[in-house]
């Protein structure tokens, strides 16, 4: 175990993979970078955001592939080439682009197997950056898992720690299904301790990272920092919690919430999105439904508004659900009866 | 005509299958016996074939929501087409596809599309594949004149170009895209900006098949000498409406008359081969009769084929549960 | 009143706006259509269901817009002409077409008014065909309504009937935000009293269809006539339900759904969707929220299976929710405690 | 140069309160002061307002992630724009927007967006209106030369050409789409690939706004003229990285540094008006003298402006609720 950042984490498990196996190939732009500028530097970016840095080096550029700014192409790309037998990472840089690839991702890949009788495989990953922190305002800060969660077909995996991010990434360029690996872009310099040499974790099942015994605290990304700040103050006042942290939204680990469910009799869903048809939704919907007799409170869900996400820092601030809105909610599940 | 005897006979053979192919789909359309949207590729038989004859199951094509036609020429089988379309649980998709989602990658068949667009940068991906190889494999999307304007395929011709791939794309133009004019929705004229696009155009005549083989052998050996992609257009034109039930009210009523009269490409083959005294209208007859039996059995297996159950439903969507 | 198809209910509004307000145009592919054509006759389409009829006839090709088939640029055109004074009505055909006009759908349309400081405003409409029932298989059958309901900024409606079909999208024309108009393509022929003359139905607050004891069934579009048929089986044996016709799903009509089940104490959704992330768990959650109270059951959800829609006639009709799962699923809410 | 000295002192006004804009948001960016992303213009000022002076409140325009300059130039207001980048609640946006999402309609200004190639579909949608007047109004994209391989930009020259409109698409090109050249990402040449979507193309030195405003003038002849939309390509470069933070690995060290000594904008304006003795170098100095101060005074402004309350978060989403 060393203490690494996401960013790095993420950027060994590209290497750990491309060195295992020849098909695996990385798309999107700038994921080198330098190609036509005047320094002469190839590997000039590594990625907006450095995750796909040096591979460049040691792969070239028919493993490492810029292209143009044409996220359909890039993603139909990696469709093609993953139909024809490679397993390709595409880059689409931030997940709010989604929208200008919308129907190579939700159309084609998620429905190759379903659609052709089961004898296609779509094994792609498909990385992007997510999520509000960095004041980069409506366009550039969205999380997307909800609506991608929607889609049969689609994995999803949102890993909120360095080890999850080198094992899921490693797991999810080795799974048939095509995988929208998503990295939130406030934890990409955050640290933690990563597995040395190879290693995968497993792409689905929550994780339960601290237990308690008056609330299930369901969460993911970068917000289950957040929670356990608000479950350490909880501690304080004798709340104890079990802490989920779902890792995937595709599918989601209905198993470990209900069970969580039935020791504690109440539920909250913390969750960065916006607030309709959300994963917060989603779990709720599941303990309404399955969890029902477990129930002793409402569910409480703490979200993101129903706005867009605004620029200034203050407006931000107040978007993302921080520690003490998380802390105010599990009080209030935990006093409702 | 440097084809061999053989050649000939099998671009024949592909060319009558999916003409009888798509005539008996519409006889079985109207009767109701089969359920969705159809489009028929009948008419533009020529493209497919004159195209897939030159390729290999290493070879890999896109097709459209028009794909009949591209799929039976890439080597699908026929039989299990039937039973898909007639949504059958031994169809080639279980009857979980139907008419505009028909593949087989084994035969490099990467799909029917029913996304106009959908299909270019999927083969665009293919072509990656293939240059990885460099065993002079390719990747061809077809598409139709209408899908020349969507964003996802100017992109993939970008893509291809910037990337130097084998691919070609091929667009057919029939005329119409749905109910309006081709050249509507083409503000400017399609050589000229796919040239533009840097992909050097390979034209030819759609109803002649002959003419559509020396094209795409043209394009293959572009391709194949590293120069990256380029394009093959042809003209031809559908017999049947924009899908099966289609009016057709933007069609002057003898459109379609006068070219099968004039220009069919089964018609037009068949005179060149028998007046070139290449082969014998009888082996031709004979072809015609062997095919019209096969469908006929298609469609017979197809009505006894089981239905798929809740357990097709439900299976598939991944590969690990 | 008089009996008319939900076809020719569409068609009224179109006429009745565009004759109202010279700012009103229509834009799509063929949606007058024959331009080009060897017949020579323009108006030979008049939309792919028909829906846009006429209209070339009486406003002209410079109203009535057909455009090649390029989908962001049919909605960028509407969103450029709403920001500039017009009121676009888009047709995009299938719903499932989105995935290549999404970007102009959920990053700009749904954003302008918020993101420039509320003082631009985007009175457009996108109407859509949607839904299982016509054997179109995958790419020509999805319901997309969870997936807009979820961005801040969008209406979205889903009319069940000639009438609103009708009163709606009058009314969603005169809105003054973009608002996503959901037409079940099985639907289009379907007939019902529809109000003559000039008619504008409210575009938010769902309706009941039909009031009962026993159970809250809230459903929408197509399937709130499978609900009736269900509910009409269970009157035999005495069980009697609130049907409640969403009729939007953004904004939902929370108030009404909480008041039904404070009298009910049971909750049935229908959604014709994939259940993931759905209205039918947004509803659901709701209910888990703010309800919990008057919950005396576990929440059911009736949705489509999280797979694909399947093409031959067997798969899609196991796949939509019929009479008949609803009535079972009413059944199991009633007995449940 | 047949423009009054008004119009000359009005168009070096603004390309100097560009050009202190972003120099100053510069500095502004690195202290921490301003959150978020920004993209500096500074370099390619003769572009936006070579074209912008021709343009009135009733002309649109829609611009990019670098569009301030394209903000100031069609009109909006610097210090309410300033407010906004240092996300106040008298921001011109509320400081709901930012830099990337400036936009003011009274103005003709469409915004600013963080969409490569969102711009482009969103003008010709305004395009549309300003042919219905007929009041010889016009609407005008811009967009990086990474932008033209974005599919939504070629659907909407497409359908700019199909319906005729009144519509320029200004491609700036800077050299670089983020960390890679240009020209890497086009895979034919620019101006061809225009020119066959059906699209004249009028080029102009991106470092001259004499040479800019021809062109533009030329571009406006053409669709007033009712001949259709055409493309305005002008080549410049950014003087600071692609975001403000950019190390910029891509660039040789001096390559902005010669551009700045040789090509500025400002400089040759300036020389070439001296020069010609249009206008006093003096006058020019008390033009710069002036917007120094103004610049300073609108940070000074923004910084005690107040921050944005819950209230702003909340409204706004939708027109009636
Ligand atoms: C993205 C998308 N837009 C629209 C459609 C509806 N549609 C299906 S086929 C078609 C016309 C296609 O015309 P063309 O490319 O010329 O092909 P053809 O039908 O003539 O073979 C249209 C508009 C679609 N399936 N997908
Ligand atoms: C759809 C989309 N893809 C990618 C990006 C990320 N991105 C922002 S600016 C940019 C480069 C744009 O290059 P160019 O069009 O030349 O404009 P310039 O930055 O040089 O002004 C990229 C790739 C984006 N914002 N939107
Ligand atoms: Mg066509
Ligand atoms: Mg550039």
């Amino acid at each position: 175990m060393t203490v690494k950042t996401m960013r790095e984490a993420l950027n060994e498990a590209l290497f750990q993979e491309m060195r295992r196996d020849p098909g695996v190939i990385v798309i999107g732009e700038d994921v080198s970078g330098g190609a036509g500028g005047s320094s002469g530097s190839r590997d000039a970016a590594g990625g907006i955001f450095g995750v796909t840095k040096g591979l460049m080096g040691e792969f070239g550029d028919k493993r490492v592939i810029d292209t143009p700014i044409s996220e359909s192409a890039i993603i139909g790309l990696a469709n093609g080439a993953a139909l024809a037998g490679m397993r390709p990472v595409a880059e689409l840089m931030f997940a709010d682009f989604v929208g200008v690839a919308m129907d190579q991702i939700y159309n084609q890949m998620a429905k190759f197997r379903y659609m052709f009788g089961g004898k296609a495989k779509a094994p792609i990953v498909v990385r992007m950056s997510m999520g509000a922190g960095m004041n980069a305002a409506a366009q550039h800060s969205q999380t997307i898992y909800s609506m991608l969660s929607a889609v049969p077909g689609l994995k999803v995996v949102v890993p909120s720690n360095p080890a999850d991010a080198k094992g899921m990434l490693a797991a999810a360029i080795r799974d048939d299904d095509p995988v929208i690996f998503l990295e939130h872009k406030a934890l990409y310099s955050s640290k933690g301790e990563v597995p040395d040499g190879e290693y995968v974790a497993p792409l689905h099942g929550a994780s339960l990272v601290q237990s308690g015994k008056d609330a299930t605290v369901v969460t993911l990304g970068r917000m289950v920092s957040f929670a356990a700040k608000a479950a350490a103050k909880l501690a304080g006042d004798g709340i104890t919690v079990d802490l989920i942290d779902l890792r995937s939204t595709s599918p989601i680990d209905e198993e470990m919430i209900l069970e969580s469910l039935s020791l504690t009799g109440r539920l909250v869903v913390v969750d960065e999105s916006n607030p309709v048809c959300s994963i917060a939704s989603e779990i709720a919907a599941i303990a309404a439904e399955k969890g029902f007799a477990s129930l002793r409170a409402p569910v409480v869900r703490v979200t993101a508004p129903h706005t867009p996400v605004p620029f200034a820092r203050e407006l931000e601030r107040m978007y993302v659900p921080g520690p003490d809105r998380i802390e105010a909610a599990i009080r209030k599940a935990v006093k409702g009866e | 005509m440097q084809q061999s005897r053989t050649d000939i006979l099998k671009a024949y053979r592909q060319m009558r299958m999916i003409r009888d192919f798509e005539e008996r789909l519409h006889i079985e359309n109207r009767s109701g016996e089969i359920a969705g949207f159809t489009h028929l590729y009948a008419g533009q038989e020529a493209i497919a074939v004159g195209i897939c004859e030159h390729l290999t199951d290493r070879d890999y094509i896109s097709s459209t929501h028009r794909g009949h036609g591209h799929c039976i020429a890439k080597g699908c089988d026929p039989r299990l087409m039937m039973h898909e379309i007639y949504g059958r649980a031994d169809g080639l998709c279980k009857g979980r596809g139907g008419s505009m989602h028909i593949a087989d990658i084994d035969k490099g068949m990467l799909g029917a599309n029913g996304i106009v667009g959908g299909g270019p940068p999927i083969a665009v991906g293919a072509a990656l594949v293939c240059q990885a190889r460099g065993d002079g494999s390719v990747a061809v999307s077809f598409g139709g004149g209408g899908s020349s304007n969507q964003g996802t395929v100017f992109e993939a011709m970008n893509m291809a170009v910037v990337l130097k791939l084998p691919k070609i794309f091929v667009f057919e133009l029939n005329g119409y895209s749905e109910h309006t004019g081709e050249g509507y929705g083409i503000g400017s004229d399609l050589v000229g900006r796919t040239r533009g696009f840097g992909l050097p155009v390979f034209e030819a005549d759609g109803f002649d098949y002959f003419s559509v083989h020396q094209a795409m052998a043209d394009a293959l050996e572009h391709v194949r000498a590293g120069k990256g992609p380029c394009a093959l257009i042809a003209e031809a034109t559908r017999y049947f409406g924009h899908f099966e039930g289609d009016p057709q009210n933007y069609r002057a009523k003898d459109e379609v008359k006068t070219l099968r009269e004039t220009q069919d490409a089964l018609l037009r083959f068949r005179r060149k081969v028998t007046e070139a005294k290449l082969i014998e209208a009888a082996e031709l007859d004979a072809i015609d009769a062997e095919i019209a039996a096969f469908i006929e059995d298609c469609v017979a297996s197809a009505r006894k084929a089981p239905a798929p159950g809740v357990e097709i439903m439900l299976s598939d969507v991944y590969a690990d549960y």
